[in-house]
């Protein structure tokens, strides 16, 4: 038990950190050199102001005509988005973690906020997962690689809430907590996760053409 | 109005095309593996990686899309739904498909997706599906697999650089004979041919000269009325539309949209404005001139609703009298999602028409015509799909109608022709305009 | 009353009987870690028996944990067991208790880890 | 150009026409042309109810037309117009009709020297070109890209020679058309024939083909190049050996091809309108050295100045050492040579013209609805209503401005004569 926990908790955060950190600097070097080479348009017609106004109304729950026609998935893919980067982050066993290690810390939510916080995590998940199964247009799009994918972001919440609540077999638990969130860091940039990498540019280029060059809104 | 939506597959699928029929049979599984990657290999790059990569299947861009809303929320005929059976596969299969497979993603991409960009306003990460879908095609240009009407108006376009067979001096003729006719009307009135200096190019679409030369003759009133220093040209390069750029062929789109360019230049105009046409306006705006390595048009282009605008808004049109009765407004995409020039048309609109009312959604939110694209061009045999496949606008313009509209001003020619088939097919019983119509119905003219 | 039903019986008492005693005797050594510089406690305290730890542990001298430090360097014959760990181990900014809750951390855990032996994750100390 | 040292230039400025009187004596008045020796204006004239007639120097043609169009001078400053009469078209030279009449006539082109006239005619469905009233012996289903030899004496262009009718597509694409060289078809029909050029010597010619929807490439004479591209645009012949280039793209970029082999060493987004200096010893072309800059290149290498709107009608001067062209960024326009930008921006310039002696350039301008001639980027003090274009004199001191002044009401036409030295200072 020391052993496996001494290497996930060790190593194999490193690995991860490198993995994700490198990945997306791979990611976003090659494919800046691949659009270079096939599609220099993108960078002939990206426009830095309009890129950003259409990020903007786009990452503002309700600020598109999308989310105003979609409310309740607007408000859970919100909330769940926000959760998922800022629980993390701020949660008071994870700033201990980074203290112990590096020496860093910075301010952390209460354990009860982080425990309403993950269910909202848990429960956009479950909430994701009956829309792939109920919609007939999602479940028509949906594969296999689309469950595993709502799989990996949604273990490290459900093995931390377990864990945290020392539910039976929590050491365990407590293990694969870690090993699921090295492995969802792992998977951004290499599987369609890779949305928070490009999300700027393809809505940015969207509304750079959108805004600078079709002189219409794009949202 | 609640029609029952086509059953997808069979029913499509017993249309003949002798475009696409013939084109499959002469397919190899070897041939279409080593043209599909040769397609994939030198003509695309980081966009089609990254929005195939991005999407996450979350299928919001499904209520974008008419043909989805008029198919009773059919999944096949989501954005992503299409991309799906298209690009996706193609992508899984390394171009290891069968010629059953190209007939089909001939059909979804040429006949199924009017490339109007809606999604792109639904897809929160801006994935551009008219983009995909335009790989797809062309990959069957590629392959040969075209609807027989479409490749035929692209050979027009090769062997006449215009969309209908329109030889060199029918189209001078036509000119000239709107010209007498509407001096009968304004006895001052010119038509002005080869005209080098002029201010502007008035350019125009193919079917304006073969259906519709009363708009040539409108044109020609508004034009002179206003005392605009316009010209035509005598030669080929006079049609500013492109439907090569809707069957994939690019090198053709390129060589047309050259020819335009090169006839204003030579032309020595400072603008070119176009008549009320949508398509045309995309191809020389932002896709063919690319294609050229022009970043923005070398001599600008203004569509006929921008120019309307100014002419209206300078004085140079006076309105004599509003036209009674309530109208509404169909935005087209290429000027609206395509170049925003839904506020300019709702100033003209209102200063020429008693009572507007909106039609819902409208502006760059406004759906398809279901005939863009070049999907009206793919001829008789998709005319029943194309109707069918936007039952929503009908349900649209009634909606319109029961708040009192009688009259669709449509200005652009894919709309129109769409939006035409759907006042019959479905019984609205509106009238159907072009802004021109209205305008010179209604502008003051000289007695 | 069945042979076995009463064997069950008698063993579930001693059981019981056998825990109350061993608890009892255990009493004197049972413990939590306190400092009084914790204003807040974000966890369950931790349960510590210091002697049965020691020994299992083999730790003979005090200043294993309750060092002293002069000038950066530990005093070998110095312990500490008199004071609380914030004494010496402040507060960041007065404050934050972030880097107390380190210390005892390394101080515990980190051995724990180097010696595989004994609890290392936070469901493991800190007992709900 | 023809003859011009037989003009007169002597330095001076003669008036030529009262234009502004020309609206007494007709009906309507269209857009005016000048004769390239300025010695004539004329324009097309409403004499009567559906009646119109030519007016050259204050006095209408005698021959009345129900329509008259595409006035044009040829070089050696003959006057045609396109006429009809009752229906029947023909082309009218200095008033008087050519004998044969046609169902239409367009596209008027002169040789150099300007004997030699050519239009595109159509009559009972059958279309061919007529050359000084010499119609072709053979009739096409159509014809286009009308193009003719340096000296006016061959005329090529382009027609169908397999019957195809619309919608049979898979016939068009085994190849229904060719060019055809005074009214005789090459044996290789393509699907596709464009722009094409005749040799110096006017004996061969060379044309843009499309062999399928996909395969581009450069006929000669009917035989295409062994090569294939993805496009190509227009060929041209060298005038030095006769050898054929044109631009091919290659992996979706531009480069010159040479007989169907690479020629410049490297490549360009966009590569056009290549020409040869008068020796043929050098190329020059417009071309994007990236997306969306324009400039020209010498061969093969690319001036570092661009602009961002267009690059448009470069020129050689005689010498072949300089370049002239014409290009417009944010709209605004100007002459770059050999690779610097005049000073100045216009609302609109025409095509620069190099002295004979290749030292100076000069170019008509327009600025604020009034036009110019700016020579070496110093414009003359005096603005026009309208403008000819300026020829220099043989001796490239004189330049010849033909001019109409005057406002929108009335204008009076002048032939004027100056030393380039009133301009440049």
């Amino acid at each position: 038990m020391h052993d496996i926990y001494n290497f996930v908790s060790g190593p194999l955060v490193w690995v991860s950190f490198i993995i994700f950190f490198g990945g997306i600097l791979y990611r976003l070097i090659s494919m800046a050199v691949l659009a270079k080479k096939k599609d220099v348009i993108v960078y002939e017609y990206m426009s830095l102001q309009y890129g950003l106004r259409s990020i903007l109304h786009w990452i503002i729950p309700f600020g598109t005509v999308k989310w105003q026609k979609n409310p309740i998935f607007t408000i859970v893919t919100f909330t769940f988005h926000i959760c998922l980067i800022f629980i993390p982050i701020f949660l008071f066993a994870h700033i201990i973690l980074w203290k112990e290690s590096w020496d860093i810390s910075w301010w952390y939510i209460s354990d009860i906020a982080a425990d309403v916080l993950t269910i909202v995590v848990i429960a956009s998940c479950i909430f994701f997962l009956v829309r792939r199964i109920v919609l007939p247009d999602v479940k028509y799009l949906t594969s296999i690689s689309d469950y595993v994918i709502l799989g990996i972001v949604a273990a490290p919440f459900i093995t931390g809430f377990w864990t945290y609540h020392q539910w039976p077999g929590f050491r365990i638990m407590g293990i694969i907590h870690i090993l699921s969130g090295e492995i969802m860091l792992a998977a951004i940039p290499f599987t369609r996760l890779s949305h928070m990498i490009f999300f700027p540019f393809t809505r940015g280029y969207m509304g750079s053409e959108f805004g600078a060059v079709r002189h219409a809104k794009d949202w | 109005m609640a029609e029952p939506a086509i059953k997808n597959s069979e029913q499509i699928d017993k249309i003949v095309d002798e475009g696409i029929d013939t084109g499959i049979a002469r397919l190899t599984p070897e041939k279409i593996e080593q043209v599909i990657n040769k397609v994939l290999k030198t003509e695309t790059g980081a966009r089609l990686k990254t929005y195939v990569e991005t999407c996450v299947h979350c299928g919001l861009c499904s209520e974008a899309c008419h043909y989805y809303l008029s198919h009773d929320n059919d999944p096949k005929f989501s954005p992503a739904g299409k991309v799906k059976q298209t690009i996706w596969e193609i992508l899984k299969k390394k171009g290891k498909v069968d010629p059953e497979f190209i007939r089909r993603i001939s059909r979804i991409a040429s006949t199924e997706c009017n490339l109007c960009r809606r999604c792109a306003m639904y897809c929160p990460f801006g994935i551009d599906v008219a983009y995909l879908i335009t790989i797809v095609r062309r990959i069957c240009h590629m392959l040969g697999v075209t609807p027989l009407y479409q490749q035929d108006t692209a050979h027009s376009h090769s062997a006449n650089l215009n969309q209908m067979w329109v030889k060199e001096d029918e189209y001078i003729d036509t000119l000239q004979w709107q010209e007498e006719e509407a001096q009968d009307e304004i006895p001052y009135l010119r038509i002005p041919v080869e005209k080098e200096g002029a201010e502007i190019f008035y350019s125009v679409i193919a079917p304006e000269l073969k259906f519709r030369a009363q708009l040539i003759y409108q044109a020609a009133v508004i034009l002179n009325v206003a005392g605009v220093d316009f010209t035509m040209p005598a030669t080929p390069g006079w049609d500013n539309s492109d439907l090569c750029m809707f069957t994939g062929d690019n090198e053709m789109m390129g060589r047309l949209k050259k020819a335009h360019f090169e006839t204003a230049m030579r032309l020595k105009v400072k603008r070119i404005v176009m008549g009320e046409c949508g398509h045309a306006f995309r191809s020389v705006y932002d896709v063919g001139n690319r294609w050229l390595a022009w970043k923005m048009p070398p001599i600008p282009v203004i569509h006929a609703v921008e120019f309307y605008y100014e002419l209206i808004k300078e004085g140079k049109i006076k309105i004599a009298k509003k036209y009674e009765g309530a109208v509404t407004f169909q935005d087209p995409c290429n000027i609206s999602r395509g170049r925003g020039l839904h506020e300019m048309a709702r100033y003209v609109v209102n200063a020429t028409c008693e009572e507007f009312i909106e039609m819902h959604p409208n502006r760059e939110h406004n759906y398809c015509c279901c005939a863009g694209g070049g999907v009206i061009n793919a001829g008789p045999p998709y005319k029943m799909k194309r109707i069918k496949g936007n039952r929503i606008k009908a349900e649209q313009l009634f909606a319109a109608k029961a708040r009192g509209a009688k009259v669709v001003i449509a200005p652009c020619h894919n709309c129109h022709g769409g939006i035409e088939d759907i006042i019959h097919h479905y019984g609205l019983d509106m009238e159907l305009y072009f802004l021109g119509d209205i305008i010179y119905k209604i502008m003051e003219k000289p007695v | 009353m069945e042979k076995r039903t009463v064997m069950v019986y008698i063993v579930i008492t001693l059981l019981v009987f056998s825990f109350a005693v061993i608890s009892g005797f255990s009493q004197e050594d049972v413990s939590t870690i306190q400092d009084s510089a914790f204003k807040e406690k974000m966890r369950p305290p931790v349960r510590f028996l210091h002697d049965e730890h020691n020994e299992t542990a083999l730790i003979e001298e005090c200043n294993t944990c309750h060092h002293v430090y002069e000038e950066g360097e530990k005093a070998e014959d110095e312990s500490s067991e008199d004071m609380e760990c914030s004494e010496c181990h402040a507060l960041d900014d007065g404050k934050n208790p972030m880097s107390l809750v380190k210390i005892y951390h390394v101080r515990c855990k980190r051995c724990h880890q180097e010696k595989k032996a004994g609890p290392v994750m936070c469901g493991e100390c800190h007992v709900k | 150009m023809h003859n011009i040292s037989s003009w007169a230039w002597e330095i001076g400025k003669k008036l030529i026409a009262d234009t502004g009187k020309w609206k007494d004596m007709f009906e309507n008045i269209e857009e005016p042309y000048v004769s390239p020796d300025g010695e004539k204006i004329a324009a097309v004239v409403k004499t009567g109810e559906m009646e119109f007639s030519v007016c050259e120097n204050d006095a209408p043609w005698e021959r009345r037309f129900d329509k008259v169009w595409y006035l044009k001078f040829g070089p050696d400053n003959r006057l045609t117009a396109l006429v009809s009469d009752t229906g029947a078209w023909t082309v009218a030279v200095d008033g008087d009709v050519w004998e044969n009449t046609f169902d239409f006539v367009w596209n008027t082109k002169f040789g150099t020297d300007g004997k030699n006239i050519t239009v595109a005619a159509q009559k009972e469905m059958e279309y061919f070109a007529v050359t000084n009233d010499i119609p072709w012996e053979t009739g096409f289903s159509s014809l286009s890209n009308l193009t003719i030899s340096r000296d006016g004496k061959r005329v090529a262009g382009v027609v169908p020679t397999v019957d195809v009718s619309e919608g049979e597509i898979f016939k068009f694409q085994e190849g229904c058309y060719s060019a055809v060289v005074d009214g005789k078809p090459w044996d290789t029909n393509f699907v596709n024939v464009w722009d094409m050029a005749f040799s110096h010597d006017s004996e061969h010619v060379a044309a843009e083909v499309r062999t399928s929807l996909y395969d581009y490439t450069i006929a000669v004479d009917g035989v295409p190049w062994d090569k294939i591209y993805t496009s190509v645009w227009m060929p041209q012949f060298s005038p030095a050996n006769g050898s054929v280039t044109a631009p091919v793209r290659i992996a979706g970029k531009w480069t010159l091809a040479r007989d169907g082999n690479p020629f410049w060493n490297r490549s360009f987004a966009q590569l056009w309108h290549h020409m040869y200096s008068p020796d043929g010893k050098k190329i020059a072309a417009i071309v994007a050295p990236k997306f969306g800059r324009w400039t020209v290149a010498v061969d093969g290498k690319p001036w570092s100045l661009t602009f961002g709107d267009l690059v448009t009608e470069a020129v050689f001067s005689p010498d072949g050492n300089r370049v002239a062209c014409i290009g417009k960024e944010d709209g605004k326009w100007t002459i770059a040579v050999d690779g610097k930008a005049w000073g100045g921006v216009y609302d609109m310039v025409w095509q620069p013209v190099f002295s004979p002696d290749s030292r100076s350039v000069a170019a008509k301008a327009e600025k604020n609805g009034r036009y110019t001639i700016v020579i070496d980027g110093k414009p003359f003090k005096d603005s026009y209503k309208a403008l000819g274009d300026p020829v220099f004199s043989p001796d490239s001191e004189k330049i010849l401005i033909k001019g109409i002044e005057g406002d929108a009401d009335g204008g009076k036409y002048y032939r004027q004569v100056l030393p380039i030295t009133d301009i440049t200072g």
